[in-house]
């Protein structure tokens, strides 16, 4: 069900990508080529883009190419869009799924530890603390952890990527930690609140009149029962972990999708914009698609085939 | 198929079927159903939980559409999308009075409203009309300016009440009004019910699952059971003599204030299927005591049986061995 | 060297024999884009390129001035039309390769090639290369042209192989090959790029470092941090702000004098900018050392003149107008606008400095009943509304590439340059005439004396409003050694070393 | 099956017969969030009567000072007075945070009500509609609208308004299904009632309490917007004083002159702060029904 | 059969107040002084209306009270031990294979996301000490014992592949599987319909009979308790007000609400009997009164009873009332 709708959407974000670069005023070619434009360029320019024609046509066109997996030249960098961004998006993926890790296991415990005292004052603490959390810009939180972590205590490299796989986690952990810090909020509210509904079920009930307590009961009962509104809204939130991976990787000096992405905008490198754009999307939906599954597979009640009238 | 002519009807279903899901699952929630409602008549409709009650309540007062079949007001068809004057003319009252009343708007605003909108009384006669109302239900003025949280059940139910009267309707559906509520209130509803019937001559469809207080209150009672209707009949005579074996049933599992022998059987066994594969032929035989081979390949339809107001749906109505209700009475 | 004050010049240079070896990393704020070197314009490519592919000719340390690399010497026909220029035997490029005359032949020619899209209008004076012998180039003009050997010292005309090696010039230019002291590593765009010594470098005993990596550090405090932190040697221009704050016991902070000249672009095509009086009193309104200690930091000077101090014939005593309350108001009253007016102040986004800068210049204008509205567009849309003169006021910056004024005055008073004389309209015939009479004169002291009644001709005029002389802000960690930066931006790394 | 009977029983007697509402006073989340985005509004209106300097009065021979007696809380690299920035600035963000909040909210409110209540192929289009924002992380299309459409505030709130309609419109969205399937207003639509009467007066005010909550928290994210926008120099045009701008001004002093940055970092988590209580109490007040 | 003899009950409930803390010694009492004693072996029910605090007492037995509600005083003794002031972990020990519950909502009483089979093992496995295999063994046992067809492949449905009544026999065996001497339920069909209902009393009784089990049994339905129990206690307000054997309860009460309650409620059997609601709304449990609870509502009433607390009293053949004036009001007969 989820993905016959994710085809509509994936068209529509062809359409809003494809608009995105066209609706600047002016001739994108024009803007394009900036200080080496000359009207003979312009205009070689703006046929290879297909600008004489239609918007429609440009459009068909658009899709024509992507279906052939042509996403354009960079102009900045004189290579295949495809090339470009298919060497950042692992970079990102990773920076992703780590600090969707991270986010786990701080929002998790802390969740828990609040809800198994609602009202009281861990519960109060850890439903206002982070809070705090949601005003810190997230630039500003990573040049502090890479003050204290990176310079102060040298745990951890300042910025970058590394080589290898292990390099890779030890340069992204605090960039993971950044965007698990600014999503956690978030997280730990819902988190805490299916849990506590969880806790305060009859089945819950039921499992205690058992004689199952402490983290039988936890474990047997309460947690997965919890993980499953979570598996959604975590779901929800990629989106979002994803948009901040633009201000992270600019300040953490990784090369993934976002750094692309501020680069290509600043240099008006409309194709590599249109690229990234397209990825992060196709992504977010496929993300949601997952989700989805996974909710399934989680959630015996929920049946693929029936959902979205429930 | 009914045996009263127009004239004295207040509403009447004919063939009514309701489906819900698509292709593969269809459920068939109602399966051509027929009823007429008399004018000043209370008739009770029983039957299992998802039998389709509820269902056939919305068709009737408008809140879904049927997948067929004809509903007429007064015998005239009303189509499926109503204008204010059909809508007036048939009213509901629902199950939870807990969530059946707007809890942002006080009383008076939830029942001016209506006034207002259907132009009942002029402006200037809306508050005098609310108060009328609020007598009719037997509540107190002073109550008017308080918001639904700070009632009781009870009261819920004839504010809830009093807003489906508000518009002068001829006909009354109320889907278990009184299943939410406590015994000791349940009784003022059925009697502002019975009172309503003969002050205002109001038809009422009162739908129950509890027989012991369908008893007390309806001239007439339909059994449903999965979308169908399987005995309609005065309520002396079904309880009486019921004539479909699902009646029998429903009837010996009411648990009565007198002890009973606990080792007997149940009266039925097994759960109602499912009504997204209704068995073939006659839809109760998983589950009847009395089904013959004929009763798997045979959907019978309601037909009287014994007196003319006595229709059920079943090949051997009249036929059954009487496991009498008399019987469990005299034991008692 | 010039009037680059401030900072400490030069770095921890001269203590010890060189160690051999060791990978020495800058942190750069943006990749390069292009090894191209005939296409590329900017500064990150070409601080990159440069150390692979040499031109002829290069700057002398103090920038004002030319001296041999590949060639050996040149002679100059006496009608000066002609110059024969020897090349340096047994120059081999990073393949093994002699370098030879056909291959200077090559470059030159491909890089005029290209004048209407790269680099090559620098060389619009050459009629003819030829390449009479193996190791002899014959360059022969369309007329008379001072700036030639310095024209022929920018990297755009560095010598590559002949042909491109039998490669196109893009494959050529996706591993380009020179005769540099560094050879192509690799490159992941946008996270690093790696350059290896090469061994075949025709002067022995260089380079000392085994590789140089250059790597996208796109936060200036994060660059700050991993110098500090040793994970990075070099912190390519830090924020004057933290400029200070770079140097620890790791790490000296150094500004290395340049030839940048920061300024503002009067359109004279919009009103009232055509007025001289307008030009002029904005121009002392502006309080420059105000800008300096806000922007710099301290670390630059007030600009007096068009020419900048690390260039050849910059004129110290150029009356450049200054803060001056008295004649702002003189001549704003002379002016089509004696009661002020409204304007916008055009500043390509994502710069710090040129924000304060705007924001000072705001409030300086201010009390002249002068409003001025900063307006930000993204790096290239403001380079294009240059372009298009769509603007009023801009700020804008210059650093030479070559060690000759040309480069800089044809573009910012000879409206026939291209750039409409630094995008203002600004078109003054007595300034042209003396533009065009210097590049052609090639006695120094006569030049000398053309380019100081330029320098008091633009004073006067204000077309652009000069604002300061900035040095280059590096960050270099006391390991590294010998790391220098000329005035023209660019830091061969022949001779850098780094300690253990 | 017996889901509908489950609800049918299990009510009876839920709540106490007569519960005494809760007055709005007594709400202690709401009352500490009144509170503080009171303090923080009226310190916005007042700002020019209490602020010690004006906020674009430059000094730089006092630049980048630390907080002192003549300034509070310092200067900024202007030699502005830091503490009156903030003051002003809180006009500012203010202005923008509940403006930018405005349009999706009503935008998307319509929209997610239309869509919830109807039903059917209304709601089909409208929700791919959203799904295809929903795909766009929120800084990168608010970005990339921004450098479209040229920095300024006008393209910041034309920005969020254009990206971040579609929260609201799936919250309110979500809302209105559960309300359609209250009693109250089944019993209002068979009550003859008009569909648009029934959605403004009996589902409306029922479901814009969640909405509420999220703009709540909204109004943070978009000053957040600001502040990275202007981290990547697209924010609101200097030299007016805004802790967004103030933020990435100072960005460049983190690692030295720290509070710099710290100082309107804290004015918007206490705003923040402030609004997200307002809007946990606004939860808990406007759905009695739902226990926290 | 049960070996406890008739003065040894299997729970004994002494003076159980159970309230909510709302500042330092001061509670918002939702029960108060309630005593009452199941013999073993005997089903013995609760009744009342809605917020009576049949639940809360139930709970408060069970260890499940929701968070808020404490106990202020009281014991509930099993088998020597008292319920209320146990240690966590020997409670656990103790929910299972001595005490169990059955709750209303078979839907919600069970974790969607355990298949039933091993949801009923969970005990077993725990308290008896069983193999995983042997646990199943018996829980597939326990389904067919309660009479599902095809317990083997029920075992590994989800919840939510049964229907209520299946549900609510799962929850059955779930509760007797480690045959515990004293079953608890609270409404256990009261979201079923009559039809099934009727199975599943029917079920309930024989099961404990067949294992010797006592139980408690809590509902707001006089008939359903007539035809499960033989003791009954009628709660109203928080308190108990009337205790005695069903069969003398329900000929003739002895207590003014009981009374009331009977003619408010329809009986099946009696169909011409009107109907007399009972007048008034229920009491406020925040704010009591110092009198009988029941006093405002009581057509009895006299100006005592609003003044003095009543206690629950013997009155004569077993019997105990809270009515002070039962023997003016009543015809007592021993
Ligand atoms: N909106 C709906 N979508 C799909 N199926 C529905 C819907 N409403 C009701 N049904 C199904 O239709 C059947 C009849 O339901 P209905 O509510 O009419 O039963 P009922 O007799 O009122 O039951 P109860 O006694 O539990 O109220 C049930 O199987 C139910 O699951
Ligand atoms: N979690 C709770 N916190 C505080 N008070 C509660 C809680 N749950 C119930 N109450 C109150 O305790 C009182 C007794 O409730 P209880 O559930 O025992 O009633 P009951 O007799 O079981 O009623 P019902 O027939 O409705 O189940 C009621 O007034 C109720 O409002
Ligand atoms: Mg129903
Ligand atoms: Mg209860
Ligand atoms: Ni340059």
């Amino acid at each position: 069900m989820r993905i016959v709708q994710a085809v509509p959407v994936a068209f529509g974000v062809t359409v809003v990508v494809f608009l995105l670069v066209h609706l600047i005023p002016g001739n994108p070619a024009e803007s394009i080529l900036g200080a080496q434009a000359t009207p003979a360029r312009v205009a070689a320019l703006s046929k290879q883009m297909g600008l004489d024609e239609s918007l429609p046509q440009q459009y068909l066109h658009f899709l024509d190419n992507i279906a052939h997996g042509n996403l354009g030249q960079s102009y900045t960098y004189q290579t295949s869009v495809l090339s470009l961004v298919l060497q950042r998006v692992p970079v990102t993926l990773l920076l992703v799924l780590y600090s969707v890790v991270l986010m786990l296991i701080i929002s998790v415990p802390l969740s828990a530890w609040a809800a198994s005292r609602p009202g009281g004052a861990r519960d109060h603490a850890v439903r206002v603390v982070p809070l705090v959390g949601l005003g810190m810009p997230q630039f500003w939180v990573g040049v502090m952890l890479l003050l204290v972590f990176a310079v102060g205590f040298k745990w951890f490299p300042v910025g970058g990527y590394g080589q290898t796989f292990s390099q890779h986690l030890w340069y992204l952990f605090l960039p993971a930690l950044t965007l698990a810090i600014s999503v956690s909020p978030v997280i730990i509210r819902s988190l805490r609140s299916s849990m506590l509904n969880v806790l305060e079920s009859d089945y819950v009930a039921t499992a205690r009149s058992k004689g199952a307590g402490g983290w039988s009961l936890f474990s047997g009962h309460v947690l997965r029962n919890a993980v499953i509104p979570a598996v959604s809204i975590v779901g929800v939130n990629v989106g979002y972990l994803v948009g901040g991976t633009l201000v992270i990787e600019q300040v953490f000096a990784i090369p993934g999708l976002g750094s692309l992405l501020i680069g290509s905008i600043q240099a008006r490198d409309f194709p590599s914009v249109q690229a990234v754009a397209l990825f992060v999307a196709v992504f977010v939906v496929a993300v949601g698609v997952l989700t989805d599954i996974v909710y399934t597979l989680l959630d015996p009640r929920v049946d693929l085939t029936r959902r979205g009238d429930v | 198929m009914s045996i009263n002519s127009g004239v004295n009807e207040a509403l009447r279903v004919e063939d009514v079927t309701k489906q819900y899901g698509s292709r593969r699952n269809i459920l068939r929630a109602l399966d051509g159903v027929s009823l007429e409602l008399q004018r000043g008549e209370i008739l009770g409709l029983v039957g299992e939980s998802g039998s389709g009650k509820s269902t056939l309540a919305k068709i009737i007062a408008g809140g879904t559409r049927q997948t067929s079949g004809r509903v007429l007001s007064d015998g005239s068809e009303i189509g499926i999308r109503r204008n204010a004057g059909e809508h007036r003319r048939i009213q509901m009252v629902f199950q939870d009075p807990y969530s059946s009343l707007n809890p942002r708007l006080t009383v008076r605003s939830t029942l001016a409203e209506v006034l207002r909108v259907h132009k009942i009384v002029p402006r200037d006669q809306i508050d005098k009309e609310v108060s009328r109302l609020m007598g009719l239900v037997g509540l107190d003025d002073s109550a008017l300016d308080a918001y639904p949280g700070q009632f009781s059940g009870g009261q819920r139910q004839r504010i809830a009440i009093a807003r489906a009267l508000a518009v002068r309707p001829e006909v009354l559906v109320a889907d278990e009004p009184v299943s939410a509520l406590d015994v000791s209130v349940q009784a003022t509803i059925l009697d502002l019910f019975r009172s309503l019937r003969t002050e205002l001559g109001l038809s009422v469809l009162f739908i129950a699952h509890n027989l012991a207080v369908v008893q007390h209150l309806v001239d007439r009672i339909a059994v449903m059971y999965l979308g169908r209707i399987v005995e309609v009949a005065p309520v002396q005579a079904l309880f009486a003599d019921p004539q479909h074996p699902y009646t029998k049933a429903l009837i010996a599992s009411v648990p009565r204030m007198r002890p009973v022998d606990l080792e007997r059987a149940p009266a039925i066994e097994g759960e109602p299927p499912s009504p997204i594969h209704l068995p073939e032929g006659c839809r109760f035989n998983p589950r009847c005591a009395h089904a013959q081979s004929s009763c798997l390949d045979t959907d019978p339809a309601l037909q009287p049986a014994g007196a003319p107001d006595h229709l059920a749906a079943c090949l051997f109505a009249g036929a059954l061995q009487p496991r009498s209700i008399a019987a469990t009475k005299e034991s008692a | 060297s010039g009037g680059a004050s401030g900072g400490t010049s030069g770095t921890n240079a001269d203590v010890g024999t060189p160690v051999q070896g060791g990978n020495l990393v800058v942190a750069r704020a943006q990749d390069a884009k292009s090894m191209n070197n005939i296409l590329t314009f900017d500064n990150t490519s070409i601080f990159t390129f440069e150390q692979m592919l040499q031109p002829l000719f290069t700057v002398t340390p103090d920038g004002k001035g030319t001296t041999p690399l590949l060639a050996k010497g040149y002679t100059i026909s006496a009608d000066k039309m002609t110059y024969t220029i020897q090349l340096k035997p047994g120059i081999k490029f990073s393949t093994g390769t002699e370098m030879t005359s056909a291959d200077v032949k090559f470059s030159i020619d491909q890089d005029t090639k290209y004048a209407s899209t790269g680099w090559g209008y620098i060389n619009s004076s050459i009629k003819q290369v030829s390449a009479p012998s193996k190791y002899v180039v014959v360059v022969t003009l369309k007329h008379p042209w001072a700036p030639l050997i310095a024209d022929l010292a920018l990297f755009s005309n560095a010598v590559v192989p002949n042909n491109y090696g039998g490669k196109t010039m893009d494959a050529f230019y996706q591993a380009p090959v020179g005769t540099g002291p560094f050879k192509w590593g690799e490159w992941k765009r946008g996270q690093y790029l790696k350059l290896l010594a090469n061994p075949n470098y025709w002067q022995k005993g260089y380079p000392h470092l085994q590789s140089v990596t250059f790597n996208v550090v796109p936060d200036s405090n994060t660059r700050k941090l991993q110098v500090q932190g040793g994970q990075a040697d070099v912190d390519e221009y830090p924020d004057w702000s933290t400029f200070q704050s770079v140097g620890s016991p790791t790490v000296s902070a150094t500004a290395f004098p340049s030839t940048e000249l920061d300024y503002v672009a009067f359109n004279e095509a919009k009103k009232p900018f055509q007025d001289i009086h307008v030009r002029r009193a904005i121009s002392a309104m502006i309080d420059r050392q105000a800008i300096v200690k806000a922007v710099l930091f301290n670390h630059g000077t007030a600009a007096n003149s068009l020419l900048m101090p690390g260039v050849p014939f910059y004129q110290k005593s150029t009356p450049g107008i200054m803060k001056d309350a008295a004649l702002a108001k003189s001549e704003l009253a002379q002016s089509s606008v004696p009661n002020g007016f409204s304007t916008t102040l055009l500043i390509p986004s994502g710069d710090a400095s040129k924000m304060t800068t705007a924001q000072i210049i705001q409030s300086d204008l201010k009390p002249y009943n002068i409003n001025v509205t900063i307006k930000q567009l993204d790096p290239t849309a403001n380079h294009n509304a240059q372009q298009n003169m769509q603007y009023e006021m801009g700020l804008s910056a210059w650093t030479m590439d070559i060690p000759d004024p040309d480069e800089w005055t044809s573009f910012a008073v000879d409206p026939a340059g291209g750039a409409k004389s630094a995008y203002t309209n600004y078109s003054s015939p007595t300034a042209i005439k003396l533009n065009r009479e210097a590049e052609q004169t090639v006695d120094p002291t006569k030049r000398a004396a053309l380019y100081n009644q330029l320098q008091d001709v633009t004073a006067h005029d204000a077309p652009l409003a000069y604002l300061y002389y900035a040095p280059f802000a590096y960050g270099v960690s006391k390991k590294v050694h010998r790391f220098e930066v000329t005035p023209l931006g660019n830091y061969p790394l022949a001779d850098v070393w780094k300690s253990k | 099956m017996s889901a509908v009977a489950t609800l049918r029983r299990s009510r009876r007697g839920g709540q106490p017969a007569s519960r005494r509402l809760r007055p709005w006073y007594e709400n202690r989340s709401l009352v500490a969030g009144l509170i503080i985005v009171g303090i923080m509004v009226l310190l916005a209106v007042l700002a020019p009567l209490i602020s010690p300097d004006n906020p674009l009065h430059q000094n730089l021979d006092q630049a980048l000072q630390g907080p002192s007696g003549s300034h509070w809380l310092g200067t900024d690299k202007l030699g502005r007075d830091v503490l009156s920035r903030l003051l002003y600035g809180a006009r500012v963000d203010l202005k923008i945070g509940f403006l930018a909040v405005l349009i999706p909210f009503v935008v998307g409110s319509v929209l997610g009500a239309i869509a919830g209540y109807y039903g059917g192929w209304v709601d089909i289009i409208i929700m791919r509609v959203v799904d295809v924002f929903y795909a766009f992380p929120l800084y990168l299309l608010v970005i990339a609208l921004v450098f479209v459409m040229g920095s300024g505030e006008r393209s910041i709130y034309l920005a969020i308004a254009l990206v971040s309609w579609v929260s609201y419109c799936k919250i309110v969205r979500g809302e209105v299904i559960v309300a359609r399937r209250q009693e109250y207003v089944q019993a209002a639509r068979l009550g003859g009632l008009k569909n648009l009467r029934v959605l403004a007066r009996h589902v409306g005010p029922n479901v814009v309490s969640q909405a509420i909550t999220y703009a709540m928290s909204d109004i943070i994210m978009d000053i957040m917007v600001i502040v990275t926008l202007g981290y990547l120099g697209l924010g609101i045009t200097p030299p007016t004083a805004e802790w967004g701008s103030m933020i990435s001004d100072a960005q460049e002093f983190i690692t030295t002159l720290w509070w710099m940055a710290v100082l309107p970092g804290v004015a918007v988590v206490i705003t923040g702060l402030g609004l997200s209580l307002i809007g946990d109490g606004l939860g808990d007040l406007m759905s009695p029904e739902r226990r926290r | 059969m049960p070996t406890d003899t008739p003065s040894t009950p299997v729970l004994s409930v002494q003076h159980l107040s159970l309230g909510i803390r709302r500042s330092e010694g001061h509670w918002d009492p939702l029960v108060r002084d309630v005593s009452f004693e199941v013999p073993a072996g005997v089903r013995y029910g609760l009744v009342g209306e809605s917020g009576s605090g049949k639940s809360m007492t139930l709970k408060a037995i069970a260890g499940l009270l929701p968070r808020g509600v404490e106990v202020m005083e009281g014991q509930a003794w099993l088998g020597g031990e008292d319920l209320l002031s146990m240690p966590a972990a020997r409670r656990r020990q103790i929910m299972g294979p001595r005490l169990s519950m059955i709750f209303q909502e078979p839907m919600t009483a069970l974790n969607p996301t355990m298949r039933v089979g091993a949801q009923i093992a969970e005990g077993p496995r725990r308290h008896l000490g069983l193999s995983k295999k042997a646990a199943m063994d018996l829980a597939v046992q326990m389904i067919a014992r309660t009479g599902i067809p095809d317990p083997v492949r029920r075992a590994r449905a989800f919840p939510h592949e049964l229907s209520g009544g299946l549900r609510q026999r799962v929850m059955i065996a779930m509760a007797l599987s480690c045959q515990p001497t004293l079953v608890l339920c609270d409404e256990p069909t009261t979201a079923l319909d009559v039809t099934v209902q009727d199975q599943v009393l029917r079920l309930l009784a024989t099961l404990c009979e067949d294992m010797g089990s006592a139980l408690v049994f809590v509902t707001h339905d006089l008939a359903v308790i007539s035809q499960t129990c033989s003791r009954l206690s009628v709660m109203y307000g928080g308190q108990i007000m009337e205790e005695g054997s069903v069969r003398d309860v329900y000929r003739a009460p002895l207590h003014p609400y009981t009374e009331a309650l009977f003619e408010s409620a329809p009986d099946f059997d009696d169909p011409a009997r009107m109907l007399k609601p009972i007048p008034g709304l229920p009491p406020s449990l925040t704010h009591p009164l110092p009198g009988c609870a029941f006093a405002p509502r009581c057509r009895h009433a006299v100006e005592a009873c609003t003044t003095s607390a009543k206690q629950l009293a013997p009155v004569a053949g077993g019997r105990l009332s809270a009515c002070d004036r039962v023997h003016e009001i009543f015809e007592v007969n021993a």
